[in-house]
């Protein structure tokens, strides 16, 4: 009765590009989900549930594609559910998955998201038309780029912050071999000098769009005790919704974040989240985000987040850092890019993250939020059971 | 100006369009039965337990192996189940009266989905056999075989 | 795999395309057909919500905060306040602008909550939160039950509201 | 596991179309009074789940809309599926099962009329073989009902009766689409629709929502004196490829009710989401069910087939019977994917 543990055993996840051509929508599934397999020893046999998760249906053009992935993720006989919650869907699958061995329910749960964005594109499945309204005047970062003004106005912060994120990120994005981009010769003169597509959001500082897939096998306690490889003990895991418009509302820094990232840390037992966190993962697909969701994780107070990118705290060599993959702003397989989140903090804990690892790391954030910045998933997960 | 909301509103509603040309790749396994369609052939994937899966699966259906042992089959076989299409949708892939039916060629031991061009239901029979009927221009894609036609 | 005759020398096919349309048959709403009528009078008609008071332009049907309808209906003005923005530099899907054009977050008077909308007749460079302005409406010959009845906002003249005014809408 | 038992249940009025509202206008109501009928305050729920799809209104991100419909302020847990809302219910449930709420509500809703049913549901197919032959979902219904009607022990006759049954006790059921009187030898007269299904074989389309609370031990019984506790809920999921299944079974069917413990003990009734006339059949079958027992006494989908929420509706009508106390014992069963693909079952109990 009661929460069981559960903790991480597997990660696997593709190498994303912007078209993955050599391989079908199974086959992209199966390169990350067999590596999870792979690393948790474990074969298709062995695994009882099968949770999947990706973004809206529009963009491969198959509606609940689960039903036909059930055979190529070896689902047959099995329970499978498929979520979606926006782009925080990638996280939402995560935790979800989670609770099935937390519920007591199942053992052993491979976990999958992704999205083949080259099938169509996301300019054109992110903005379907829809009768009686014009169409949307300035695409996804239009959207996003009047809040990002208004956090700026907010904390008067320094109008150079959001490209020292995306040099920070790419520059990380180098040390992950599966990261979507690799730009060896970025600089901030050259992030500067790119388009500026939505002032104040540049080219350079937005995030690609990707062909990738993330996979994770979850077991309970005694599956987990006996793996050979460390596992990464979720420590806590939480969703939080809210409605996108309504009279009041904070779109820059939303009470469902904040919300969220209280309940997790409470759930760990966490005070002081700067100082006990090792690292994060944090949802950022422009660079502004970076500083707006330091704020509201509540790693910084309101309208210092700025001063952490800038003193790089956020680095790999400061105290708190954030994205060591290159995060979304070098991959953005879109359903997958929260599970993505998720996976690298338990990379990080598990010791498991290559040239992207931050020594030491014990306890490690992993964060996706979706929609007009109102749906989120988060968990933290440890190298020690909670 | 406040006013209770009007009920007598007349609800506005409009045509909505949704259409992509999706363009897939394949993989290895998808896309050796699209190329062995182009090239007048239809291709297979052997299971461990030899059974020979048409149209080929990555993966198998049951166990979730990998497979990649492709093999020939025939272009006739067995109708192992059907139904009868009295008006054809706009969509459809023939124009007339037509059964969809899962046909299990030569050589092969599941069924395809496609359609077979029967004229009329009276025709059709569980356990009959079919012939594959190939377009003039093939590229690669399932609609290479236009249907499939009673034998004799 | 390649033992099979036939694919031997030939160029593997690796992609298929699989175009796809489906038609539907879209419907506005109860709360979204009042506000389209409105607009074909050239009238912004929002709706109270009893819940908390305050007024949804447009009206989607409900008040999201307490998860009820909006009942009453209530005519906001055509003209409002800029209270945050985006420079736009890049076309997209569908999209006739000239660039660079500006995106606004815009609360009419009388609503309480922001809308998107262009802002024109004015330099780009010079546009700013507390920037009053108005709508510009299509030639009454041309409208019709749509949002592009409005081609755009441009500045009123008034003063700047005072950031107090607006600082809940940023 | 801990005791979870569905406490409320409401659904909107079925309807062949609603174009006067959308989803939100459709939705609003029953949530509200699946709420208001127990006096729960919205900020008891611990948990939300709701399930939908974007394919059927044709409109991407369909359930960000309708979070505008429940009053999700202050920010609340909550998540979605891309599924029949009986699986949303099942994520519900195994949240309840971690202990640390012990109240959820679950939503499903679809406006299936703005589309071409038939049509969009061949999106669900493998994309590269068989969606390009737009294989329409009634007519691999129909091929899976040959193969029913060539392995025997069913007839069109038997399909007749139970369209016609259906129907019968749909009349008792305010919220049912289509109810009425029919006789079978008439219903077998009429022609084809694909064959061997005749029109009557098929279910309604629908628009339709529906909404249930689910609450755990104590709290179950603060909102209800007679809860209907959830015995068994289990779900699996079948290869897609119809050549590779055995058409004339529902193995995943009979996986989820053995899991279930449907055949523990005596059944009441059943609520099967059998869209189709044959699939009542097969789904008798899959769960071991006599003819003793009661089937679809709400009339079932072939009375109102809400997608998305006709199976949290089956959950919903066998729940309130038991709350009412019109039996100790009951399944209910949820089916989505062509040719009954994927299947979950609740087994509740009275007290």
């Amino acid at each position: 009765m009661g929460k069981h543990r559960v903790a991480v055993v597997g990660v696997g996840q593709t190498k994303h590009d912007s078209a993955r051509n050599d391989v079908s929508i199974a086959g992209l599934l199966r390169e990350a989900a067999q590596r999870a397999l792979d690393d948790a020893e474990m074969t298709w046999k062995d695994i009882d549930a099968v949770v999947l998760g990706k973004a809206p249906d529009f963009f491969e053009g198959i509606m609940m594609p689960e039903l036909y992935l059930a055979e190529a993720l070896g689902a047959t006989g099995k329970p499978m559910l498929r979520v979606h919650t926006a782009g925080s869907v990638g996280g939402s699958t995560g935790v979800v998955a989670s609770s099935l061995v937390q519920g007591g329910i199942h053992e052993r749960v491979l976990t999958v998201a992704f999205e083949k964005q080259s099938e169509s594109e996301a300019m054109w499945a992110l903005s379907l038309p829809i009768p009686f309204q014009p169409p949307l005047v300035a695409g996804a970062g239009g959207y996003f780029a009047p809040y990002i003004r208004s956090y700026i106005a907010r904390s008067n912060a320094p109008s150079h912050i959001g490209s020292l994120v995306a040099l920070k990120d790419r520059r990380n994005g180098l040390k992950n071999p599966y990261a979507h981009l690799h730009e060896h010769d970025i600089t901030l003169e050259s992030i500067q000098g790119s388009m500026m597509l939505w002032d104040p959001i540049r080219y350079a500082e937005t995030c690609p769009s990707s062909d990738g897939a993330c996979a994770m096998v979850l077991a309970g306690e005694k599956v987990a005790d006996a793996a050979a490889k460390k596992p990464a003990w979720v420590h806590a895991t939480a969703m939080r919704s809210e409605p996108g418009f309504f009279a009041g509302r904070d779109q820059v820094n939303p009470r469902g974040g904040q919300d969220c990232s209280a309940d997790v840390y409470k759930q760990a037992g966490i005070t002081n989240p700067r100082k006990e966190i090792d690292c994060a993962e944090v949802y950022v697909p422009f660079s502004w985000f970076e500083p707006m969701w330091m704020e509201n994780l509540h790693f910084a107070e309101e309208g210092e987040g700025w001063k952490m990118t800038e003193e790089g705290a956020t680095s790999m060599t400061g105290d708190l850092p954030v994205n060591c993959s290159g995060g979304v702003l070098c991959s953005n397989p879109i359903g997958a890019s929260g599970m993505l989140r998720f996976a690298e903090s338990a990379m990080q804990v598990r010791g498991a993250a290559g040239d992207h690892q931050v020594d030491g790391a014990r306890l490690a954030l992993g964060h996706a939020y979706g929609g007009a910045s109102q749906f989120y998933s988060m968990w933290i997960v440890g190298a020690d059971k909670p | 100006m406040a006013k209770p909301n009007p009920s007598d509103v007349e609800v506005l509603s409009a045509p909505l369009t949704i259409e992509y040309p999706f363009r897939r790749s394949t993989g290895p396994v998808l896309g050796a039965f699209f190329t062995g369609l182009r090239e007048g052939v239809v291709i297979g994937v052997k299971r461990q337990d030899g059974s020979v899966l048409v149209p080929p699966s990555e993966y198998d259906p049951e166990s979730a192996e990998a497979l990649d042992d492709l093999v020939e089959v025939g272009q006739a076989g067995v109708v192992t189940a059907w139904s009868w299409v009295v008006k054809p949708r706009d969509k459809h892939p023939l124009d007339r009266p037509f059964a969809w039916a899962l046909i299990k060629l030569d050589g092969a031991d599941t069924g395809m989905l496609h359609v077979v061009d029967a004229g009329e239901r009276s025709r059709m029979k569980t356990g009959m056999r079919v012939a594959l009927q190939w377009a003039d221009e093939r590229v690669g894609h399932i609609n290479d075989i236009v249907c499939f036609l009673p034998e004799g | 795999m390649g033992k099979i005759k036939a694919l031997e020398g030939v160029e593997p096919v690796t992609m298929i395309d699989t175009p796809a349309r489906l038609d539907y048959t879209f419907t506005a709403g109860r709360a979204t057909s009042r506000f389209l009528k409105g607009l074909e009078q050239k009238k912004l008609l929002g709706e109270r919500s009893a819940a908390t008071g305050k007024v949804y332009l447009p009206p989607r049907g409900a008040d999201p905060v307490a998860g009820v309808p909006t009942e009453e209906q209530v005519e906001v003005a055509d003209y409002g306040v800029v209270t945050s923005f985006c420079v736009v530099n890049v076309k997209f899907y569908g999209q006739a602008m000239e660039c660079p054009y500006v995106c606004a977050l815009v609360v009419l008077d009388g609503a309480d909550i922001a809308t998107f909308g262009l802002i024109q007749e004015i330099p780009y460079e010079e546009v700013r939160p507390g920037l009053r302005v108005e709508a510009v409406w299509v030639d009454d010959s041309e409208l019709g039950t749509t949002l592009e009845n409005i081609k755009y906002f441009r500045p009123t003249g008034e003063p700047d509201a005072p950031a107090e005014s607006y600082k809940e809408h940023v | 596991m801990r005791d979870v038992a569905v406490v409320s249940f409401a659904q909107s009025k079925h309807e062949r179309a609603l174009p006067g509202i959308n989803e939100v206008e459709m939705l609003m109501p029953v949530v509200g009074q699946v709420r208001d009928q127990i006096g729960l305050d919205k900020n008891r729920v611990g948990f939300t789940c709701s399930g939908s799809t974007d394919y059927l209104a044709g409109q991407a991100f369909s359930f960000v809309m309708t979070l505008d419909g429940i009053g999700a302020w202050p920010p609340i847990s909550e998540s979605h599926v891309e599924m029949d809302a009986a699986w949303a219910l099942y994520e519900a449930w195994v949240k309840l099962q971690m202990g640390e709420i012990d109240i959820a509500m679950v939503y499903g809703y679809s406006k299936t009329s703005p589309g071409d049913l038939p049509d969009v549901l061949t999106r669900q197919l493998d994309p590269y073989v068989y969606a390009p032959l737009w294989p329409d979902s009634i007519s691999l219904a129909a091929l899976q009902a040959q193969a029913v009607l060539d392995e025997g022990g069913t007839s069109e006759r038997e399909w007749a009766e139970i369209a016609a049954r259906s129907r019968a006790s749909a009349k008792n059921n305010p919220n049912a689409q289509l109810t009425g009187d029919f006789d079978p030898e008439a219903i077998l007269a009429e022609e084809y629709l694909v064959a061997p299904l005749r029109k009557h074989d098929c279910p309604p389309i629908t628009d339709g929502a529906a909404a249930i609370i689910l609450a755990a031990d104590d709290a179950a019984r603060e909102f209800s004196k007679r809860p209907a506790w959830i015995r068994g809920l289990e779900h699996r999921i079948d290869p897609q490829s119809l050549g590779v299944r055995n058409l004339t079974r529902v193995v995943s069917l009979e996986q989820a009710g053995e899991a279930a413990g449907v055949s523990k003990d005596k059944i009441d009734f059943a609520e099967l989401h059998a869209p189709f006339t044959y699939q009542e059949v097969l789904a008798k079958r899959a769960l071991g069910l006599s003819d003793e027992v009661s089937i679809n006494p709400s009339g079932g989908a072939l009375a109102a087939n809400p997608m998305m929420a006709a199976g949290l509706v089956r959950i919903g009508e066998a729940a309130d019977r038991i709350i009412a106390g019109e039996g100790d014992r009951a399944v209910a069963s949820a089916t989505q994917g062509a040719c009954m693909q994927q299947n979950l079952v609740c087994v509740l109990e009275g007290e």
